[in-house]
C-alpha cells in the first residue's frame, strides 16, 4: 500500500541552473520527503493557473528539503523556471508506483538527459543498503551531464557517454550498458523513449530484468483521465482490470499502474 | 457564510453545492478523494460509458495548447456489463452525488444504456453525451442536428424517470435551437458545453499530433465561447443548465451563473489543482454574503440588467 | 536563405510572401510602417469598409481573456464613398499588396461595394468578409449558410475580375460545406478563419464585458479550432486556403501550411510584438532550408503523410 | 511632429515593490529617453508570448534610464512583475501625443492610484522651467500614496488624499482641488475614470481648462484596430476625419489622438 498523497504547499529554498535550461529546484517539503519512494513523481500546480499542472519526478528528498530536476522545453516549465528562492508552489504527490528494488545488489541505473530526475532516490537507497551501482548516463554533451558529483557522492560508479564525444563514450549510453562486465542484476531506466526501448532490447539480451520509468503527456496525474495510457500485458501484476484489450495487452495509464514497468511486460 | 444556500436542483435531483465535476475530467471521483473533500462537490459525472467496452484511441491522446487542452480518450470504458457488475456498486461509497453519463451510436444503444445504468440506486441521474468530438464523426452527429437530438432523447426519456441532462456540443450554427429541441423532447437540464473540436500538428513529424487526429478543445481558452453558448441556450429554454467550458475560479463561474447557468461544472481546472472545486464553493459563498444575497438562485441569468437597449448611438443596430 | 522560395499565389494575386496582415488588425499598414518592414509582408488586408459609413459598437470593444482576445469593434469605417475619396489613393505608397475587405448586410451591398473597391487600381484583391460577428446577426448569416454563401458570392464574383477571398466562419456545424459552395460559386481562394463568437461577463457590474454583448474570439486560444477548419476546409476544396487563428511563430504558421493552407494571416499576434511577421518569414526560410525543401508548396496539405489508417486497434473505429 | 516610435530592446536595470502589487522597473534604454514627450506610453511586448502588449505610463526618462510604474492586476502585470534586473524586455514606443504643456505657469497636476505614472515627466518638465505644480495625489490609503518623495525632489507642492485618512485629506483628491486657493492656469490629470470626471467637472467650475490622460483596454495601441475609442468633439484638432458621428462628436481612438484629450472637448 503506498502512502496517500496529498497537495503540498511549499516554499522554494533554492534554484540552480544546472545547464543552459536545466533548473534545480529546491524547496521545503518535510511532510512530502517522509512519505517518498524513489521513482515517484510530483504534479507541480502552474503558479498562475491557466495551465495544466506539470509532471516531475522527484529528485532528492532529504531531511525537510525536496527537489524538482527539470529542463525548460514549453509554457509550464518556462513558468516553473522563473520561481526564485522565497515564492510559493504547490505540488500535488507523491504519485505514481515507484521502482521495486527487490533484493537486487547489482544494479545498473540507466539515464538519459533530464531522465536523470528520475533515479537520484532509487541510486542513494541501493548504495546505502551495500548494492553496487553503476550510473551509465548520456545527454547531448558534457554540458548536460550534470550534478554528476551527487551521484559520486552517493557511491555510485560513473560511466558517461555523449553525443559529441565530449565526455565518456562518444555515441548512445545503452552501448556501453551492453558492453558491461559483471552483468547487473537488475536495471533501472529513465530517459527518452528511444533510449528505453533501447535499454529494454539490451536488458532482454543480456537476460536482466529491467524496469522503465516512463514519460508520456499527463493532465490530471492521478489516473483520472485516461490520458496517458500504454499497452500493457494483461497478466502483470499491474495490469488494470479493464474487460477490452488488444490481444495479449491492456491499456494501463502511465500516471496511476505507472509511471515505472517492467520491460518485457510492455508492448511498445 | 452560515447560512448561505448553495444548493440547486437540477430536475428531481438536488444537491448541496452546484459544483459538478465535468464527465471523464475526475474518474469515478475515487482518485480524487485524496486531494479534494467530495462531500463538498454537487456531483460527480461519471466518464462516459457505452454498450461494449472500448479501448479507446490509439495514443497520444492529449495536447497542451495555449490556455487549454486537446484531448482524444476516445471513450476508453469496460462497456456497461462490466460496470453494472464492477463498478456501480462502489459508487455508493462517494460523500456525494453520483451522475452516469451514457455515450453512444445509435438511438437504441443510448435508450439500452441509459436503462441499465439508470436502474442502479448508486446512479442518481443520467447525462447524455451526444456530443464527443473524439469517437468518428459518428458520436457528435446527434447533438449537431436538432432532429436527431429531439429523437435520441425522447428514446432516452421514455426508458427512465431519472433527471435527464443532455450534453450539447459547441460545434455547431445555433445551439438554441438544439437546445429547445432537447427540452421539448424531455430533457431536464441541458450540459452547455462539450469541447471544440480541434487539431494540433506536429510540424518536425508532418502528422497530427493526437493519435486520433482531431480532439476536443477544453480549458481557459474557450470560456468565452462557452460563456456565450450558455447565454443563448438559457434564452431558449426553462430548464435548467449546467455551465462548463473552462472555469478555473469563483469568477469564472460566476460569469456562467449570471449568464443563466444554474449549475456549473469544472473539468480541465481539476488537472490545474485539485483544490479548485472547493475554493469556488467557498468564495462563491463569500460573493453571496458580501453582498447580502441568499442563494445563487438571485444572480442566475442575470448578466442583461440594465441592458435594454445595447447600442449607444442611433442607427448604427445590424 | 538565398533561394527560398516563400511566394504564394492566390487566384491572379502573386506575393512574394506568404504572410497576409488580418482585416481589422493591421489599420491600413501605415499604422505599423514605424516598427515593421511592409516590404517583407506578403499584403495588409484593409479593414473592412461597408457601403454606409458606420460608428461602430459602443465602448468596450476589446476584452482579454486566457491566451485570447474578445473583440467587438463593430465594423466602424468611414463608407465606401469617402473611402474611395480619401483613402484609397494613399495605398498606393504601401511597400506591400493592398488587399480591400468588403463587408454588407444585404448581396445587392456586397455587390455594390466590391464593385467600387475593385475597380481601384490600388487594390490587389478582394476579400469578402461574410463572417464578422459583431454586427448582431446578421453580419454572419451568409457564412453560416451555404445557400447564402453561394448567392452572395456568385453576385460579387458577377462584377469583378479581380482575385476573390471569400472569409469564412468557424461559428458553423460543417465548414467544408459552406467552402465547397463558396468555391463552386466562383471564389478563387478562402480565408479560413474568422473569429469564434463569445461572450465575457462583468461579475461586479452584472453585465457583459463589451458594449455589444457578444464579440470575436481571437489569438492562440482559438489556434486549434482554426488549424482543423483549414484541414477540413482544404480537403473539400482545390482552391488556395489563407489560414488564419492564433498564429504566433513559424512553428504556427507551419501547422496551418501542412493542414492544408497556401498562406497565412497574422492578427492578434501584431498586438503582442509587431516583429512577429518579419521573424515569421526568416524563419520559415530557414525551416525550409533546414529541410533541403525548395518552396512551401511542396509542405502544403502534408499532415497527413503516413496517416492511411489513423487507428491502431481492431475493431474502435466510430 | 512627433519623434518616431520603435521597437526597443531593453535590459531590467532594478526593480522595486513600492507597494504591495506597485512594481517600479527601471531599464536601460538610452534611444527611448531621447524622444519621449511627457505623457506618452510604451506597449509592453510580453516576455512569454500569448497575450496583449501591456500599454504602460512611460514614468521616468532621464539619462540612458527610463521606468515603468504599473500596478498587478491581472495575467499582463502579474508577468510583467515577474521581470529581474539582468532579464530582457522589448517597449514598442514612445506612443500617443503626450501633454500639451504650453505657457502654462501654475499647474495643477492631479493623479490617482497608479495615474501618477502618467504625471512625473510633466511635472519635472514644468518646476524645470519655473512653473508652480502642485500634486494632489490621491489613493486608497498612504501605502498606496508612492514615491512621494520624488514630485517633492523635483520642486513639486503636494497635496495628499486617502480614502481612509491614513494621510492627508480624508476623502476624494478632487476634493481638495475644488478647494485649491491660487487658481492654476492648467490642469493635468491622470488616473481612474472617475476620478477624471469629478476633475473635468472640478476644472469646468474653476473656469481652468484640463488634459486629461485617458485609459482604455487597448488591443495594437498604435491605432490599427480601432478598439479604444472614446467620443470627441468632432471640432477638437485632435478629431479624426471620419465622415459619421453621433451629433457633434466622433469616435477617437485613445491610443492614437489620445491618449491626452481636453476634458472640455470629450463627451462621457
Ligand atoms: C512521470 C513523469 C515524470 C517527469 N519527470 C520529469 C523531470 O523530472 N524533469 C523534466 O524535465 N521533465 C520531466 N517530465 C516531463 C515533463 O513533464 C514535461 O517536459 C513537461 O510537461 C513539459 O511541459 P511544458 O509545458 O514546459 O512543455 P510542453 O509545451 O508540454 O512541451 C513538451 C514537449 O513538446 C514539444 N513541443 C511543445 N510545443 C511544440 C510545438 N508547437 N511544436 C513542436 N514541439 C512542441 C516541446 O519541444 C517539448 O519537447 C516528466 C514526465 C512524466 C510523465
Ligand atoms: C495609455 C495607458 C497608459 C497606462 N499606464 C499605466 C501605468 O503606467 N501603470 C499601470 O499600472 N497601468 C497603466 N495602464 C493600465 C494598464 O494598461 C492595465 O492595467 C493593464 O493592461 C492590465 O493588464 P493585465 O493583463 O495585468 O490585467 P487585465 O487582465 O487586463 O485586467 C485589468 C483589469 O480588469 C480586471 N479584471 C480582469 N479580469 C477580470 C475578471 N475575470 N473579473 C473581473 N475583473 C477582471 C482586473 O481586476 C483589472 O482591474 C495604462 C493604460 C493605458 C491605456
Ligand atoms: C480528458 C477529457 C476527457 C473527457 N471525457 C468526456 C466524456 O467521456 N464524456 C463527456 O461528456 N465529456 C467529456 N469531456 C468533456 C468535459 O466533461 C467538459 O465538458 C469539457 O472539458 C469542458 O469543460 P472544461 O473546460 O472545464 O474541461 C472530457 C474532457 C476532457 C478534458
Ligand atoms: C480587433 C480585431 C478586428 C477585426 N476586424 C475584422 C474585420 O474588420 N474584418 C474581418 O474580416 N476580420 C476582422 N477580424 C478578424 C481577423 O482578421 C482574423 O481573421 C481573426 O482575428 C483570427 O486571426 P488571429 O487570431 O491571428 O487574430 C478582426 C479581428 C480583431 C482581433
Ligand atoms: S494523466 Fe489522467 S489518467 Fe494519467
Ligand atoms: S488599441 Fe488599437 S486603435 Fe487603439
Amino acid at each position: 500500500m503506498l502512502p496517500r498523497p496529498s497537495v503540498s504547499d511549499v516554499v522554494v529554498l533554492d534554484r540552480t541552473e544546472l545547464a543552459r535550461g536545466v533548473i534545480l529546484l529546491g524547496f521545503h517539503a518535510p511532510e512530502l520527503v517522509d512519505v517518498t519512494r524513489p521513482g515517484q513523481f510530483v504534479m507541480a500546480i502552474p503558479p498562475g493557473g491557466e495551465r495544466a499542472a506539470t509532471a516531475l519526478a522527484i529528485y532528492e528528498a532529504q531531511g525537510e528539503r525536496a527537489s524538482l530536476l527539470f529542463f525548460v522545453c514549453g509554457a509550464r516549465t518556462r513558468e516553473l523556471a522563473e520561481l526564485r528562492p522565497g515564492d510559493k508552489l504547490s505540488l500535488t504527490g507523491p504519485l505514481g508506483n515507484g521502482f521495486d528494488l527487490g533484493a537486487a545488489a547489482n544494479v545498473a541505473v540507466v539515464a538519459g538527459g533530464v531522465g536523470i530526475a528520475s533515479v537520484l532516490l532509487p541510486a542513494q537507497q541501493l548504495t546505502q543498503r551495500g548494492s553496487r551501482v553503476r550510473l551509465f548516463y548520456g545527454a547531448r554533451n558534457v554540458e548536460f551531464l550534470v550534478d554528476r558529483d551527487r551521484f559520486a557522492n552517493a557511491g555510485c560508479e560513473l560511466c558517461c557517454a555523449t553525443d559529441d564525444g565530449t565526455l565518456g563514450h562518444h555515441g548512445f549510453i545503452t552501448e556501453l550498458l551492453a558492453q558491461a562486465e559483471d552483468k547487473p542484476d537488475l536495471i533501472l531506466a529513465c530517459g527518452p523513449s528511444p533510449m528505453l526501448r533501447a535499454t529494454a532490447f539490451v536488458a532482454a539480451e543480456l537476460g536482466v530484468r529491467a524496469q522503465l520509468a516512463l514519460e508520456e503527456t499527463f493532465a490530471c496525474g492521478v489516473g483520472g483521465c485516461w490520458g496517458c495510457v500504454v499497452p500493457l500485458d494483461r497478466k502483470s501484476s499491474q495490469a488494470p482490470k479493464f474487460p477490452k484489450s488488444a490481444g495479449d495487452f491492456v491499456n494501463a495509464r502511465v500516471c496511476k499502474e505507472g509511471p515505472v514497468f517492467w520491460a518485457h511486460e510492455l508492448r511498445w | 457564510m452560515s447560512g448561505m444556500d448553495l444548493s440547486v436542483k437540477i430536475g428531481k435531483l438536488e444537491l448541496p453545492y452546484p459544483t459538478l465535476m465535468a464527465s471523464g475530467c475526475y474518474g469515478s471521483g475515487e482518485e480524487f478523494e485524496a486531494f479534494a473533500d467530495l462531500s463538498k462537490i454537487g456531483a460527480v459525472v461519471l466518464k462516459s460509458v457505452t454498450r461494449e467496452p472500448r479501448l479507446g484511441n490509439p495514443m497520444p491522446r492529449l495536447v497542451p495548447t495555449p490556455a487549454g487542452l486537446l484531448n482524444a480518450i476516445g471513450l476508453q470504458n469496460p462497456g456497461i456489463d462490466w460496470y453494472l457488475e464492477h463498478e456501480v456498486a462502489k459508487f455508493a461509497q462517494r460523500p456525494c452525488a453520483v451522475i452516469g453519463s451514457v455515450a453512444a451510436f445509435s438511438v437504441d444503444d443510448y435508450a439500452y444504456v441509459t436503462q441499465r445504468l439508470a436502474a442502479r440506486d448508486e446512479i442518481a441521474a443520467i447525462e447524455l453525451n451526444i456530443s464527443c468530438p473524439n469517437v468518428g464523426s459518428e458520436g457528435e452527429t446527434f447533438a449537431c442536428d436538432p432532429a436527431l437530438t429531439g429523437k435520441v432523447v425522447r428514446a432516452v426519456r421514455a426508458v427512465t424517470g431519472k433527471t435527464l441532462i443532455v450534453k450539447l456540443s459547441p460545434n455547431v450554427t445555433d445551439i438554441a435551437a438544439i437546445a429547445a429541441e432537447a427540452e421539448s423532447a424531455g430533457a431536464d437540464a441541458l450540459a452547455v458545453i462539450n469541447t471544440l473540436r480541434g487539431m494540433s500538428i506536429d510540424v518536425h513529424a508532418w502528422k497530427p499530433r493526437l493519435g486520433n487526429l482531431t480532439g476536443g478543445l477544453s480549458g481557459p481558452a474557450i470560456r468565452p465561447v462557452a460563456v456565450l453558448a450558455v447565454y443563448e441556450a438559457a434564452r431558449a429554454v426553462s430548464i435548467p443548465i449546467v455551465g462548463q467550458g473552462g472555469i478555473e475560479t469563483a469568477s469564472d463561474a460566476l460569469e456562467f451563473f449570471l449568464a443563466g447557468a444554474s449549475a456549473i461544472a469544472i473539468g480541465t481546472a481539476n488537472f490545474t489543482d485539485p483544490r479548485i472545486p472547493e475554493k469556488i464553493v467557498n468564495e462563491l459563498g463569500a460573493y453571496l454574503e458580501a453582498r447580502g444575497l441568499r442563494s445563487l438562485r438571485d444572480i442566475v441569468g442575470k448578466a442583461n440588467v440594465g441592458f435594454g437597449t445595447p447600442f449607444q448611438y442611433e442607427g448604427d443596430v445590424g
